[in-house]
């Protein structure tokens, strides 16, 4: 099946601008796309994904240029037409799905007003044809209510509807080419899945040609027929999809494949008085509780994943553990003896067994504190150390997070890398002696390898030190490489917990159930399977 | 026709003075921040190398002024000749004299209160976006009762109940500045406090004012320090308001805006002496703003 | 700020009579006494920038202080007495007055003269406009001037005014501005009213921004008012009241900042009138404190500055050198054979030397409210002091509440007046002892005597003499440093008119300018 | 709308506890000024007996908290009170000088709002070129000369050559026309006094949204650079503008003493130094009230619009 070529890149050279130097994003990348083929291009952040993506379109970043190579799209050198002909293209015949719908629809206008506009401008349809139609490709996209909901404001839809009437707006003037660059990572597994559905029904029905950006292989899986690989500006390795899944070339993408691979040994049975308790704890903000009626435990040298989607409460309950939110009803207990609710009534001694580390580690290290200041502080006081002592305990600390103390110990958070930040985060929290540390989505930020090292950083620690971890996350991934036992929450309440082995293998309730499938595979077929055993169409 | 050939020469200075001052800093700067300086605009080199002017101005002017401060040395309104270079005031005082003293006295004490200004104005913000809650409130009601009322007639007001000295000028005119610093700082702190290591510094039971003082305002600088310029300038223009409604700098102490004041009927015969000091005063507020300008384009982050 | 009113208590032996009495005020004009250059011609708009005026300005004559009401109200009203351009008392409502013991005084009310509002004026009227100012519960600032009177009385067409001593001097207190004739009811006059008996009728008023007038046409004088219209505006910055003036926005504008005179008369846009009276700028020092109470550290200060620099940087050449004295050469007994104290650092130190040191430290107090200038005044005093080893710092105080903080407070600062038409006066109302006005405190009894010896000689050359000494006493003993005598300087648009003869009793024409000059 | 009315009620609630919190500031600090009104009226010519009546006459004799009060009970019915001075009702002396200045502040405002967001606009639209730079340059050299400099130097250039006049003087029959010939030069003055602030705020709000992933996506969709600007980000940066405009807009109301001084505009400022000069309290307190409130309503309004331009506080989900 020799299919046209739509889009055909050669040698692309991208460049982008810190002061007054270019450094390479691209570094001479080939591609080529056939019509109604869709091309998933995978890699880590950093990678030049979504820039050349919009390469695709002659489009750059404000402080990126293209520097070489030549775009081809049906027929049009895109480098060397004038910026009002790639004006006439974008919209019309290459359209453009960004990451963050709630972002990236302008909260100023109403959905349809904004689907209107590409048709309206590029002269495709007039104003009327263009609402009928807006309608219709709602429809299919299988949004709720398609005759009103172009009608509402951004913020009056939810993240997932947004993705999908996104991908309507892209379809508007029907393109040759669409770009989606990581459409559903912002979304929760359960949404995830009807996006992706979605996009990839309405792809195959208009028959466009697709560039499908992501760094989850998973999804690519799903949504390709062929993937690119990507690291640093150049191309690792592309093959046909099932192929790529089956038999990667190149080390980099083996190491991709592997990374879910660790998984922390089975702990024994958890004994004795747990280090915190949770007992039947109702809180909330305003009028509104976004706890009711949550129990738990926690003991000592385990962990206790607690997983749900965005809202579950999952946050707030680490909130309630550390104070900052204190209960309507209910008690934290820490070592078998209740905690004053507030932290501002509670003692240095126990604001200091309790340390939390964050999901983003940019906020959570102050930009301007060194980070011998930043590690230090604890140590300094909740130990009262001083000078030498203080000195030596950081170098420890940074050994600790296999950071080179001498290097690093006068360094700004600003000169660390994402994973070195958040082994910042954790040496914080190691500073002040803890037993317990809850780890706010930690690895979430974070590109997959990445992940891997922190994980495994924190299992060893966890042995080392003899740590209980509370790990809130959405990332069952994670949950199943780490987690000791699994609290699953859901709209404020505890829907079911247990021993991870226990409720991973046969989930009691059935929104378990739900999440737990709804997390994809590295298989090509899953998604079909998944709509088949749910009764959607495939 | 004057006029064009004024503005040339001027703009024609003004390329000059900015390229040299660039080149210089570019060469002087130490090495990391080279960078910094290859990227300036021209007008915030301008700005840089005008404000180093009057600083250095104003710390040397006893050794660079021909005359004393309030000496008289001859006829009043002599024209521009040596030893005269700029002529003489009213009372016959060296014009030049009085305008390097301007520049320490009006600076300086321009100065002066914006930092006074905002040492009490970020502070008390600062903290009452830390507090929160009712005491948050209730001191950000009072200030903004406070700012609605015109600034220079409270001034006025004030300097009429306490007297003119240089130290009730500075006071008054800080407090009353202090208000918007205060609603500012406030409102950047405001952004601040919600970030995740405020959060976690307060778990760890940090007192307030460590709180304010390592980890918000180190991170608040940046806008602060943006808004200490332009609220330098305001300082400025409101000292030299004061002094033309009569309740500015005491004489003999040479200050730029007294000597617009004093010498403003002349604007009327088109004589250009009024305009040297009011000269000298919007150069270094268009200095200050230039450079202002230039780091918050950089603070921003946004490149071309 | 007025500080000229006319202190009570002047008596002199003689019965006066007439309608010209008293040759007072000094005239700087020849005294030719020519009628004007041009007949007068009717017509026209007259608007006029006054340097003053306030929001709170009223129609309440015991509450006018500055020259825009003093001004408003010689447009409107009429008083019992007019003091002329050359300095004579000539009767307005007062047809002619007499008195037979100098303590009874009888006015004689012109028939025939109405108020705006068409109500004829009547003996009545006076009486009631008189007793505004007497009485315990009266606000007027000139309430003391009828403190010796024990009765105002009709007498047929005649007012009959009995004071509890002999006053020559009674006449020329009822030229006050403040004594305007205004309608009264019930013996008593409407302070919200500005109906009066004067060449203009108010037509609207804005207190502190405008007022506008036009000619009463039923004015009893025929020669007088000749605009059809007064524009009276308050312009207080001076640069404002000059670009009105350049751009002939107003005809004619008062206090004409010194630095700009010499520019303005090379535009010749518009004719400068410099009127020198007596008025003068003082320096008192507190006689009863060190270190003012040593005469030789007063002799000090007043060696140690440049008098013709102040003329010449004060008031750009508009006024003359004072020698301390507060009597002008407009005055009849102007002493002019004073020693001349001329800038003299080594005599300054000499004095300081007999008064035991050899450095003095003081402070001046000074605000413009003072007089225009006071504060550069002070800075160049300051200046040549140094040289005779005397530190004077100059305090530049608010312009606001100047005489209520300041004057009579501060044991140095700046002040002024306006001059009086008689010695007597100027010396009673500041410079007898314990004197309310008194602002340097100075008692000196060989002067208290020879004032009340001079009040009551009737031998000019006795009388000349006592005051020459006296003028003497206060120039080297006294306590005040007076400077300068400053010219009244008006600038007046080439549309305007004036008389050869310009009052110098008070600013603007003896406020006259109003009813007595006309449009080119 | 319901929200927004509840929000209206709310803010005018807390502006009128602002009005408060100003009249008892000012009238403590009228208190503390030195000399009164006695003394002022009566100036230097004053005798311990004529200040007595006069004070007996003005009721300056009773304690401050009960003047206060009853110029609080006055004011709370409706009654502004008479000028202590003049003895007119401070609504009549404060009316025509309230006109004025609203006068001048619409006409400044008329000429200075289009012209700062127009150049706002064209500055971000094309900035960092030679118009953004010389806009702003401008902008800032004009906010840097001393206001009363930058009136004299009009009033030497538009009035002595003939074009404006220098000085404002309103009869009865002044046209709306005149007006606006003669108060040309003072609104030029402000124009250019307060254009800057706006068109750099105008600017700035307008660049940080240009971040934004939803004008990439306009951009992404072809749109061109003006119809990006005009269609995507202004809406979304209405927001700031329209408070800077407010602020701007209160300083004209509140803040323009210097320029009444020099044009001769019989304002409100000039108004309210003669009232504090002469310690004439209930008109400096009326006109402290009224630019309080001026500032009050302007803030409420600029909130109401801004909130009106927000879907998302207009449109609840």
């Amino acid at each position: 099946m020799e299919k046209k070529v739509l889009l055909a890149i050669k040698g692309l050279q991208i460049e982008g601008r810190s002061g007054d130097a270019w450094h390479p994003i691209v570094k001479g990348v080939d591609l080529t796309l056939h019509k109604g083929e869709v091309l998933g291009l995978i890699g880590e952040s950093g990678a030049g994904k979504s820039t050349l993506g919009l390469a695709a379109m002659g489009f750059a970043r404000d402080g990126c240029r293209i520097s070489g190579g030549t775009i081809d799209f049906d027929g049009i050198d895109l480098r060397a037409a004038s910026e009002a002909e790639r004006r006439s293209l974008r919209g019309k015949r290459i359209a453009y799905v960004a990451q963050s719908a709630a972002a990236s629809f302008n909260p100023a206008h109403r959905l349809v007003d904004q689907y209107c506009e590409a048709p309206v401008v590029h002269r495709v349809m007039a104003r009327e044809k263009a609402e009928a139609d807006a309608v219709e490709l709602y429809r299919r996209m299988r949004l709720p209510n398609p005759e009103e909901i172009g009608f509402r404001y951004p913020h009056q839809v939810s993240g997932g509807q947004l993705q999908r009437a996104m991908t309507a707006m892209a379809m508007a003037c029907r393109p040759e080419l669409i770009i989606f660059d990581e459409p559903t990572t912002a979304l929760d597994v359960t949404t995830q899945i009807e996006v992706l559905a979605a996009i990839r029904d309405i792809v195959r029905q208009f028959g466009t040609a697709a560039i499908y950006i992501t760094h989850d292989l998973a999804v690519v899986a799903q949504m390709a027929d062929r993937i690119k690989v990507l690291l640093r500006g150049s191309e690792v390795e592309e093959a046909d999809t099932r192929k790529m899944l089956a038999e990667p070339r190149e080390d980099y993408t083996k190491s991709l494949w592997a990374v879910r691979s660790f998984a922390r040994p089975e702990q024994p049975p958890a004994t004795g008085t747990p280090i915190v308790s949770v007992r039947n704890v109702t809180a909330g903000y305003g009028a509104i509780n976004v706890l009711t009626d949550v129990s738990f435990d926690i003991h000592a040298r385990r962990t206790v994943a607690v997983v749900g989607e965005s809202g579950s409460g999952k946050s707030t309950t680490a909130r309630v553990i550390t104070g900052l939110l204190p209960p309507r009803k209910g008690e934290v207990l820490f070592n078998g003896k209740p905690l004053p609710p507030g932290f501002s009534a509670r003692s240095r001694g126990e604001l200091r067994q309790c340390q939390m580390i964050y999901q983003m580690a940019d906020t959570a290290l102050n930009p301007k504190l060194r980070l011998r200041e930043l590690i230090g502080r604890p140590a300094e006081m909740y130990l009262g150390l001083k000078g030498k002592a203080l000195d030596d305990r950081i170098r420890d600390l940074l050994s600790l997070i296999e950071l080179e103390p001498d290097k690093f110990i006068d360094r700004l958070p600003g000169e660390l890398s994402g994973g070195q930040k958040q082994r910042i985060g954790i040496a914080r929290a190691l500073a002040a002696e803890p037993q317990l540390i809850i780890c706010d989505e930690v690895t979430s930020a974070l590109d997959q390898i990445v992940q891997e090292g922190i994980l495994k950083l924190l299992s060893r620690l966890q042995d080392e030190l003899n740590l209980a971890y509370m790990f809130i996350t959405h990332d069952l991934a994670t949950v199943r490489s780490i987690a000791d036992e699994v609290v699953v929450m859901q709209q404020g309440v505890v829907v079911e917990r247990g021993p991870k082995a226990v409720l991973f293998a046969a989930p009691k309730e059935e929104y378990t159930n739900l999440l737990l499938s709804s997390v994809p595979e590295m298989d090509p077929d899953w998604l079909n399977r998944l709509l088949a055993a749910r009764g959607e169409p495939a | 026709m004057n006029v064009i050939v004024f503005l040339a020469a001027a703009l024609a200075l003004f390329f000059v003075i900015g390229v040299a001052a660039r080149a210089a800093m570019k060469t002087l700067a130490p090495a990391a921040d080279k960078p910094t300086f290859r990227d300036m605009p021209l007008t915030a080199s301008f700005g840089i190398a005008v404000i180093l002017f009057y600083v250095l101005v104003a710390v040397f002017g006893p050794l660079l002024a021909p005359f004393g401060e309030g000496e008289v040395v001859g006829a009043q309104y002599l024209p521009w000749a040596a030893p005269h270079y700029l002529g003489t005031d009213k009372l016959g005082r060296d014009m030049l004299t009085r305008l390097i003293y301007g520049a320490r006295n009006t600076v300086g004490i321009a100065f002066a209160t914006t930092a006074l200004a905002f040492v009490v104005g970020s502070i008390l913000g600062i903290w009452a976006a830390l507090a929160g809650g009712w005491l948050d409130q209730w001191t950000s009601r009072f200030v903004d009762a406070l700012m609605a009322i015109p600034a220079l007639i409270f001034s006025l007001l004030l300097l009429t109940i306490f007297g003119t000295s240089v130290l009730t000028l500075i006071l008054v005119i800080a407090a009353v500045d202090a208000t918007r610093v205060f609603r500012l700082a406030r409102s950047v702190a405001q952004g601040i406090v919600v970030m995740d290591y405020i959060e976690a510094a307060r778990l760890r039971g940090e007192s307030n004012w460590r709180l304010i003082r390592r980890e918000i305002l180190p991170n608040a600088m940046a806008p602060l320090v943006a808004e200490f310029g332009l609220r330098f300038c305001f300082v400025f223009l409101s000292i030299s308001a004061l002094s033309f409604l009569g309740l500015g700098i005491k004489p003999p102490t040479a200050d730029w805006g007294s000597m617009v004041r004093d010498n403003a009927t002349l604007i009327t015969f088109g004589d250009i002496t009024p305009l040297l000091p009011a000269g000298a005063i919007a150069l270094l507020t268009v200095a200050v703003n230039f450079v202002v300008d230039w780091q918050l384009h950089r603070a921003s982050g946004l490149k071309e | 700020m007025s500080n000229l009113i006319l202190p009570p208590g002047i008596t002199r032996r003689g019965v006066l009579k007439g309608a010209t009495a008293m040759a007072a005020a000094g005239l700087i004009l020849p005294a030719t006494m020519q009628r004007a250059r041009a007949e007068p011609k009717k017509g026209g708009v007259f608007r006029l920038g006054i340097g003053h005026g306030s929001t709170t300005d009223t129609y309440d004559p015991g509450l006018w202080d500055q020259l825009y009401v003093q001004t408003f109200a010689a447009a409107r009203h009429n008083y019992l007495i007019e003091i002329a351009a050359d300095g004579t008392l000539v009767g307005e409502i007062a047809e002619s007055w007499e008195s037979p013991d100098g303590s009874t005084w009888i006015f004689k009310i012109r028939e025939g003269v109405s108020f705006h509002s068409g109500k004829p004026l009547t003996v009545d009227d006076v009486i009631a406009s008189l007793n505004h100012h007497r009485g315990d519960a009266s606000t007027s600032a000139v309430k003391s001037y009828f403190d010796p009177v024990t009765d105002i009385k009709a007498d047929g067409g005649n007012v009959v005014v009995t004071l509890n001593a002999p006053n020559a001097d009674f006449p020329y207190l009822m030229s006050d501005y403040h004594l305007a004739i205004m309608p009264g009811t019930d013996g008593k006059i409407d302070v919200t009213s500005p109906d009066g008996a004067g060449g203009y009728i108010v037509e609207s008023y804005e207190p502190g921004v405008q007022a506008t007038l036009n000619r009463n046409p039923n004015y009893w004088k025929s020669d007088r008012a000749h605009f059809d219209q007064l524009v009276l505006l308050t312009i207080i910055d001076p640069a404002a009241r000059l670009n009105a003036l350049m751009t002939n926005e107003v005809d004619t504008i008062d206090q004409v900042d010194p630095a700009s005179i010499g520019l303005l008369e090379s535009r010749g846009v518009a004719n400068i009138l410099s009127i020198s009276g007596n008025a003068h700028y003082t320096f008192p020092m507190d006689a009863r404190m060190a270190p003012f109470s040593d005469n030789n550290v007063r002799l000090a200060l007043k060696y140690a500055f440049d008098r013709q620099e102040l003329v010449d940087k004060i008031l750009a050449g508009h006024g003359s050198v004072s020698n301390d004295n507060p009597i002008g050469p407009a005055n009849r007994y102007f002493f002019a054979g004073l020693e001349p104290k001329s800038y003299d650092p080594d005599k300054a130190k000499f004095h300081l030397k007999e008064a035991g040191m050899d450095t003095l430290e003081v402070t001046v107090s000074a605000a413009n409210a003072a007089f225009n200038g006071a504060v550069d005044a002070a800075v160049l005093m300051s200046e040549k002091a140094a040289a005779a080893g005397i530190t004077i710092t100059v305090d530049r105080v608010p312009d606001d509440g100047y005489w209520d903080n300041i004057w009579l407070k501060k044991p140095f600062c700046a002040s002024y007046w306006g001059g009086r038409p008689t010695e007597d006066q100027m010396f009673t109302t500041a410079y007898q002892g314990g004197g309310a006005w008194n602002e340097s405190f100075w008692s000196n009894t060989r002067f208290d005597e020879l004032l009340v010896a001079a009040r009551s000689e009737l031998d000019e050359a006795k009388r000349r003499a006592m005051y020459e000494e006296m003028q003497q006493l206060v120039s080297f003993e006294g306590s005040s440093i007076i400077p300068m005598y400053n010219n009244y300087v008006m600038a007046v648009s080439k549309a305007i008119a004036t008389p050869e003869k310009i009052g110098n009793n008070w600013n603007l024409d003896g406020f006259r300018c109003v009813e007595r000059w006309w449009m080119a | 709308m319901n929200a927004i009315l509840a929000m209206i009620g709310r803010r005018l609630l807390m502006g009128l506890l602002t009005l408060f919190v100003i009249s008892v500031v000012i009238f403590g600090a009228t208190e503390l000024l030195p000399g009164d009104l006695a003394r002022e009226l009566l100036g230097q010519s004053a005798t311990e007996e004529t200040l007595a009546a006069l004070r007996e006459q003005l009721g300056l004799n009773d304690p401050a908290p009960v003047r206060y009060w009853n110029w609080l009970t006055g004011v709370l019915q409706g009654d502004l009170g008479v000028s202590m001075a003049t003895k007119k009702p401070i609504s009549e002396l404060v009316g025509t000088r309230l006109e004025n200045t609203m006068f001048l502040a619409l006409y400044a405002a008329a000429m200075s709002v289009p012209l700062s967001l127009m150049l706002g606009v064209l500055a971000a639209l094309w900035r960092n070129s030679i118009f953004d730079r010389a806009s702003n340059s401008l902008a800032l050299t004009a906010i840097s000369f001393p206001e009363f400099f930058v009136a004299y130097i009009l009033i030497l250039w538009l009035s002595q050559s003939g074009f404006f006049p220098s000085m404002v003087r309103i009869t009865p029959a002044t046209t709306f026309g005149d007006m606006l010939y003669m108060c040309f030069l003072p609104a030029l003055t402000l124009t250019l006094v307060v254009t800057a602030h706006m068109m750099r705020m105008t600017r700035a709000a307008i660049i940080n949204l240009l971040a934004s992933p939803y004008i990439e996506m306009a951009r992404l969709k072809g749109m061109a650079p003006l119809r990006v600007v005009l269609r995507h980000a202004v809406p979304n940066a209405l927001a700031p503008i329209i408070n800077v405009v407010a602020l701007n807009l209160a300083y004209l109301i509140t803040g323009v003493v210097v320029v009444e001084v020099v044009f001769v505009y019989p304002g409100l400022g000039q108004l309210m130094v003669d009232a504090v000069t002469n310690r004439d309290v209930p008109v400096v307190q009326a006109i402290a009230l009224i630019f309080a409130a001026a500032y009050v309503l302007l803030n409420l309004i600029a909130d109401v619009l801004s909130t009106i331009s927000n879907p998302r506080l207009m449109h609840q989900r």
